[in-house]
């Protein structure tokens, strides 16, 4: 029998919870149905960090923490909705929409989309930024699969799936800062990559429409980033537990 | 197994060695001077001495002596006393100096430096005190000038602890930027669990106008094993490494050359001098990536990966380098471990102000006469610095503003000049210490001008893992362009006033988090230029 | 209607001669790969001595070319996405052959204070050449650098290895022109032998 | 007391917000007895009018006349609202941005891919130049509210108007703008 884990009591939002020693701040809100925004992050991956959407405030620390990657401890009181932390969210929504080119009325995710549905949360009715209208080529050469570019957000999460949990490392990304970008092996179109075992576990984690089943048409795409939170508490954990059904 | 190196046998050769010759030529052959020509200088001297003058003249080359703008710079010392610096010598000029020393014995006035100049007399010199001193390239000359004897006093005299209490006293706070108390870090390794810990020297020194830590490595190769050697003797750990900038090849060429001299006489290795302590330092060489600066970026370069940042907790000392225990310290941090070692915590902490002790060493650069590597007193006020060791401003201009940390600090206007420079100072000022590079800007320089270079500097050097870095830097970067150029309103700027929050706030490592600093501080100190700038254009708010 | 983002795809990227980078095995006679592999053995083909591996190739091929990163990635065992992303994470690495002259415009603080965006514009209007590009004929490369610690001699361009302090616009470019024209390619066919003969 | 004066144009769009619009069926009857409809594609009215209270703008800012317009409804408006996701992102239109020079998309599209006879058309006064690249409506003027959707849905429609003649700000959150 699995042991019982310890738990210390935490604030959020000003109400007392109880979380478990060493679960993360974020895992607890979720647990308790407070639900922090966050596009990098995917239980069972490890933890990047990168998209800072779930920042929040801890009482007595001036920093805001990512709260991914931030530990609960004994009576931390966090706050996961200010002024300040919508304002911020809503800016780096923004921030993502004028880097790459989201164009939700032709793309394959419209509707089930976690970048759009952040977006509405934020309250994001424009974007304020430059569009950078960046040129990015589509990768169709993949039997089963397209990479669009054009929508990827380079959360990673579709790196650390075929990394840590298919084993593959198919992808990685590759240069830095505004010229970052995913790639398949040595930047070669993803059909030709010989190390890829067509598991479409990278599709399923995607959030936005970056990586989509061939043949699909706008809006008709569905991920399942669940299935890989199941997928790896099964192999790693022994639980099988129901995978919620497909966004 | 080498034999350990006899640290008195080789202090007594060094010396007689000195009396042996009437006259002794030492050639800065820094990487200023060397592009200044000292090479040919050093040339020019060396066939002289052997030929004619036989074995009369010492010719040795030197690290850095400061004043770059004067290179190449020559340095005669006569024996029983005398010694003269030359400036912008010439391989025709520094003979004809050489041969009025060697065959008259009278300094030539034409090239004379007055050392009684502030630039050299308001110096104090710690971590560059091997300046024109000794040869880099001889650990006899490191030794012969007290080297490898505070390492030899705490291997045979101290314990760990009584190390790490040495450097406690001392004060001393890290000299990568952020100023953090060494001592603390320290104490956070020695407590880690062993036994592999790494101490790993952060030779990776990006910010563009700062070369302290290369002049170091290059100069006074020993005195940063020496440091290492001694933080890892306080802390338990048994290997170190080195991550130098791929951009310094001449340092890490010296570098590997004194680590394999360390190694022959068991200044590094198994059983240092004789005792038990063991250690081997290892190169390792970035590849240009300003970001490997920030301490899990440079780990994981280290590693052979992305040098992308990985979020703290856990910090290094818990697991750090291979998943291992490890504390990262600046070079010139490591650089003024032996002097506190050797002389004290207590005089170390006498030097200075309260709060910052010690010296720090700055790179003086810009629209300033005199430029250069200097080392002062913290606590020496900017005034001092830019008016006195500077030489104030060149070409007749006035004093503008000085920018203090690079793409991470800010701009300090005149009207606080006479602010006394430390950590704790220049950041209630909106700029931080940072490495050191202090750039002079005169009343040409527009601001908003600077505040773009350095955010696209930044925006060039973001790893680009989190959004608000990658993304932010990019947007920050046009909307200063679009002001800087006249097409900017009102809005922009609230805007732009408004991405810096959001970027200082909410980026996983300093280099997101300190990126605006630049527009931040030239927009509490210059705002009105910015205001100049868009007070002709368009729409107000809506 | 199927996914209209290929509306943005005008092209698809030129696959590239994946029988080229699926050779096991390189041109016979090439010793450069030995010289790689000596390094290699010398660091027992350790994962992490990837940065350096690549500075080796780097050094011994002049660039690194898919053949040359697939061959590192083997050695050391990584994935070649991983081995990819490393490389061009790094400024130092470069995956296009050098040109014959290079020319580097420190951009660091002190020579942007003393002009340096104007020598980096100068040139390149020059030579018709972008930074971090060369030259259509492979003769020149120009490129930046972030500060080469040569702040007393600002504005500072190095050219062939050759650090010059105190530039302008005009100094560099007559400096080039100089370099440039004193190695000039003879008539075209003189030069197609010189290249034929040593194929 | 006067009605207010509503006014509707499009820039660079496909008018389905217009189409959308009407969508909003027997409400439009109660909206005309509400407000004057001064300016619409879908009225026959040369020139835009002085003293407009509140004019939709649909479509992205794509050519000289795009801009233009959109000037001279910011002067004449006293509130103007982004009207679909192309007013309010660039959208679809703004989608030749990424391919650069609007020259080459010409020569792709009026030269290259017809089988015979291809011309850019050019000429002067009524085909209007193409910008370099498409803007959303609120980088090129100010703009006071937002209604996004590609077509916002006739409902989304309606309870902006209605805001806004209630004098309120149409709704910033929620399903409202969501995008697409």
């Amino acid at each position: 029998m699995p042991e019982r884990p310890t738990t210390v009591a935490i604030a959020i939002d000003g109400v007392d919870v109880e979380a478990y020693q060493g679960e993360t701040v974020l895992q607890c809100a979720r647990r308790h149905q407070v639900d922090i925004p966050s596009l990098c992050f995917l239980e069972g991956v490890s933890t990047m960090g990168g998209c800072r959407l779930c920042v929040v405030e801890v009482a007595e620390d001036p920093r805001l923490r990512p709260a991914c990657a931030t530990t609960v401890a004994a009576d931390m009181e966090v706050t996961t909705e200010s002024p300040r932390l919508r304002s911020y969210r809503r800016s780096i929504i923004e921030l993502l929409f004028a880097e790459g080119n989201h164009v939700c009325a032709v793309c394959v995710s419209n509707g089930s989309c976690e970048l759009q549905d952040i977006a509405v949360r934020c309250g994001m009715d424009h974007v304020r930024y430059e569009l950078r209208s960046p040129r990015r080529h589509v990768d169709a050469s993949h039997p089963k699969y397209v990479f669009d570019p054009n929508r990827c957000i380079l959360c990673t999460r579709c790196v650390r799936v075929c990394a840590e949990v298919e084993g593959a490392h198919v992808w990685d990304v590759a240069h830095r800062g505004h010229g970052a970008e995913l790639v398949t092996e040595l930047h070669q179109p993803w059909g030709e990559a010989t190390s890829c075992t067509w598991c479409g576990k990278c599709v399923a984690a995607c959030p936005t429409g970056a990586l989509s089943h061939q043949g699909s048409a706008v809006g008709e795409m569905r991920h399942a980033p669940n299935m890989i939170t199941w997928l790896v508490a099964a192999r790693q954990r022994g639980e099988w537990t129901e995978p919620e059904a497909r966004r | 197994m080498a034999t350990p190196i006899d640290l008195h046998e080789v202090t007594e050769r060094e010396r007689e060695a000195q009396f042996r010759t009437p006259l002794r030529v030492k050639v800065c052959n820094s990487t200023s001077c060397a592009s200044a020509g000292s090479g040919a200088v050093l040339q020019a001297v060396r066939e002289l001495a052997e030929g004619e003058f036989g074995n009369t003249v010492a010719v040795s080359q030197t690290g850095c002596m400061g004043l770059c703008s004067g290179g190449p710079l020559m340095r005669v010392e006569q024996r029983g006393g005398g010694q003269h610096d030359y400036h912008i010598v010439t391989p025709i000029s520094a003979e004809r100096i050489v041969r009025n020393h060697a065959d008259h014995g009278t300094p030539t006035a034409e090239h004379l430096l007055d050392t009684s100049m502030p630039f050299f007399a308001r110096q104090q010199r710690i971590v560059l005190a091997n300046g024109g001193v000794i040869d880099p390239d001889r650990v006899e000359s490191y030794v012969a000038h007290g080297g490898y004897a505070a390492l030899a006093k705490a291997l045979t005299s101290m314990t760990p602890d009584e190390v790490l209490d040495q450097v406690r006293l001392s004060r001393i706070r890290g000299r990568g930027g952020a100023g953090y108390p060494t001592a603390n870090k320290w104490a956070l390794l020695a407590a880690a669990p062993g036994p592999v810990k790494y101490v790993v020297a952060n030779g990776d020194e990006g910010d563009p106008g700062a070369f302290m830590d290369r002049t170091i490595m290059e100069d006074d190769p020993h005195r940063l094993l020496e440091g290492i050697a001694l933080a890892a003797y306080a802390t338990g750990a048994h290997r170190a490494y080195i991550y130098v900038r791929a951009e310094y090849p001449r340092a890490v060429e010296r570098l590997d050359r004194a680590i394999k001299v360390a190694r022959r006489n068991r200044l590094l290795g198994r059983r240092i001098l004789e005792t038990d302590f063991d250690l081997d330092i290892e190169i390792r060489i970035g590849a240009g990536a300003f970001v490997c600066g920030e301490e899990t970026a440079l780990l994981a370069s280290i590693e052979g990966r992305r040098g992308t940042p990985k979020l703290r907790p856990p910090y290094p000392t818990e697991r750090g380098l291979f998943g291992a225990p490890t504390m990262i310290n600046n070079v010139e941090t490591l650089a003024n471990i032996a002097s506190i070692v050797a002389n004290g915590g207590d005089w170390f902490a006498s030097i200075g102000t309260e709060g910052s002790t010690g010296t720090k060493v700055f790179a003086l650069a810009g629209d300033i006469v005199n430029t250069g590597l200097i080392e002062v007193p913290m606590g020496t006020t900017l005034r001092d610095i830019v008016e006195e060791i500077g030489g104030g401003i060149a070409d007749g201009h006035t004093f503008k503003a000085a920018q203090t940390g690079g793409p991470s600090g800010g701009c300090i206007p005149a009207r606080y000049l006479d602010t006394a420079v430390d950590y704790d100072s220049l950041r209630a000022l909106g700029s931080i210490m940072g490495s050191g590079g202090l750039i002079v800007m005169d009343d040409r320089k527009r601001m908003p001008d600077v505040a773009k270079y350095f955010m696209e500097f930044s925006r060039d050097e973001s790893c680009g893992k989190c959004v608000p870095c990658r993304t932010g830097t990019v947007q920050m970067h046009h909307l200063l362009d679009k002001i800087a150029s006249g097409n900017g309103g009102r809005r922009d700027l609230r805007d732009l006033e408004h991405l810096c929050a959001v970027v200082r706030d909410t980026s996983l490592c300093g280099l997101g988090q300190t990126a605006p600093n630049p527009v931040l501080s030239t927009l509490q100190y210059f705002r009105a230029e910015y205001d100049a700038l868009i007070g002709a254009t368009e729409v107000s708010d809506a | 209607m199927s996914d209209t983002a290929s509306v943005l795809a005008v092209t698809v990227p030129e696959s590239k001669r994946s029988v080229v980078r699926r050779q096991a095995e390189h041109l016979p006679g090439d010793d450069r790969f030995a010289l790689v592999d000596k390094h290699l053995k010398r660091v027992h083909f350790a994962q992490d001595q990837l940065i350096e591996t690549l500075h080796v190739a780097q050094d011994v091929f002049g660039s690194l070319s898919d053949e040359v990163l697939l061959h590192v990635a083997r050695a050391l065992r990584l994935p070649p996405s991983m081995v990819y992303g490393v490389a061009t994470f790094y400024h130092l690495f470069s995956f296009e052959p050098p040109g014959d002259h290079s020319c580097t415009v420190c951009t660091g603080t002190a020579c942007f204070v003393k002009g340096a965006d104007d020598i980096v514009s100068g040139v390149a209007k020059a030579h018709g050449v972008r930074a971090g590009e060369t030259t259509g004929d492979g003769r020149l490369t120009l490129k930046t650098a972030r500060c080469l610690g040569s702040c007393g001699l600002a504005p500072v361009v190095v050219i062939d290895g050759e650090v010059l302090g105190h530039q302008s616009p005009q100094v560099a470019v007559d400096r080039l022109d100089a370099i440039l024209s004193a190695d000039a390619p003879q008539a075209a066919g003189l030069g197609s032998v010189v290249v034929g003969g040593g194929a | 007391m006067t009605r207010p004066r509503l006014a509707t144009v499009w820039l660079g769009g496909c008018s389905g917000c217009h189409m959308s619009f009407l969508d909003m069926d027997e409400w439009l009857f109660d909206l005309a007895a509400a407000v004057d409809l001064v300016y619409s594609p879908i009225a026959d009215v040369k020139e835009f009018p002085h003293d407009v209270d509140i004019c939709l703008v649909e479509g992205a800012v794509a050519n000289e006349d795009n801009a233009e317009l959109a000037k001279i409804v910011r002067e004449r408006s006293k509130l103007v609202i982004s009207f679909g996701d192309c007013a309010v992102s660039g959208n679809v239109t703004a989608m030749r941005n990424p391919l650069g020079d609007p020259e080459a998309i010409l020569q792709r599209v009026y030269v290259d891919a017809p089988d015979r006879d291809g011309q850019v058309p050019r000429a002067a006064g009524i085909v209007p130049a193409l910008l370099p690249q498409v803007r959303p409506l609120h980088q090129v003027i100010d703009v006071e509210a937002y209604v996004p959707g590609c077509p916002p849905p006739a409902d989304r429609i309606r309870e902006a108007i209605e805001s806004l003649l209630a004098g309120r700000r149409p709704p910033a959150t929620g399903e409202s703008i969501r995008f697409g």
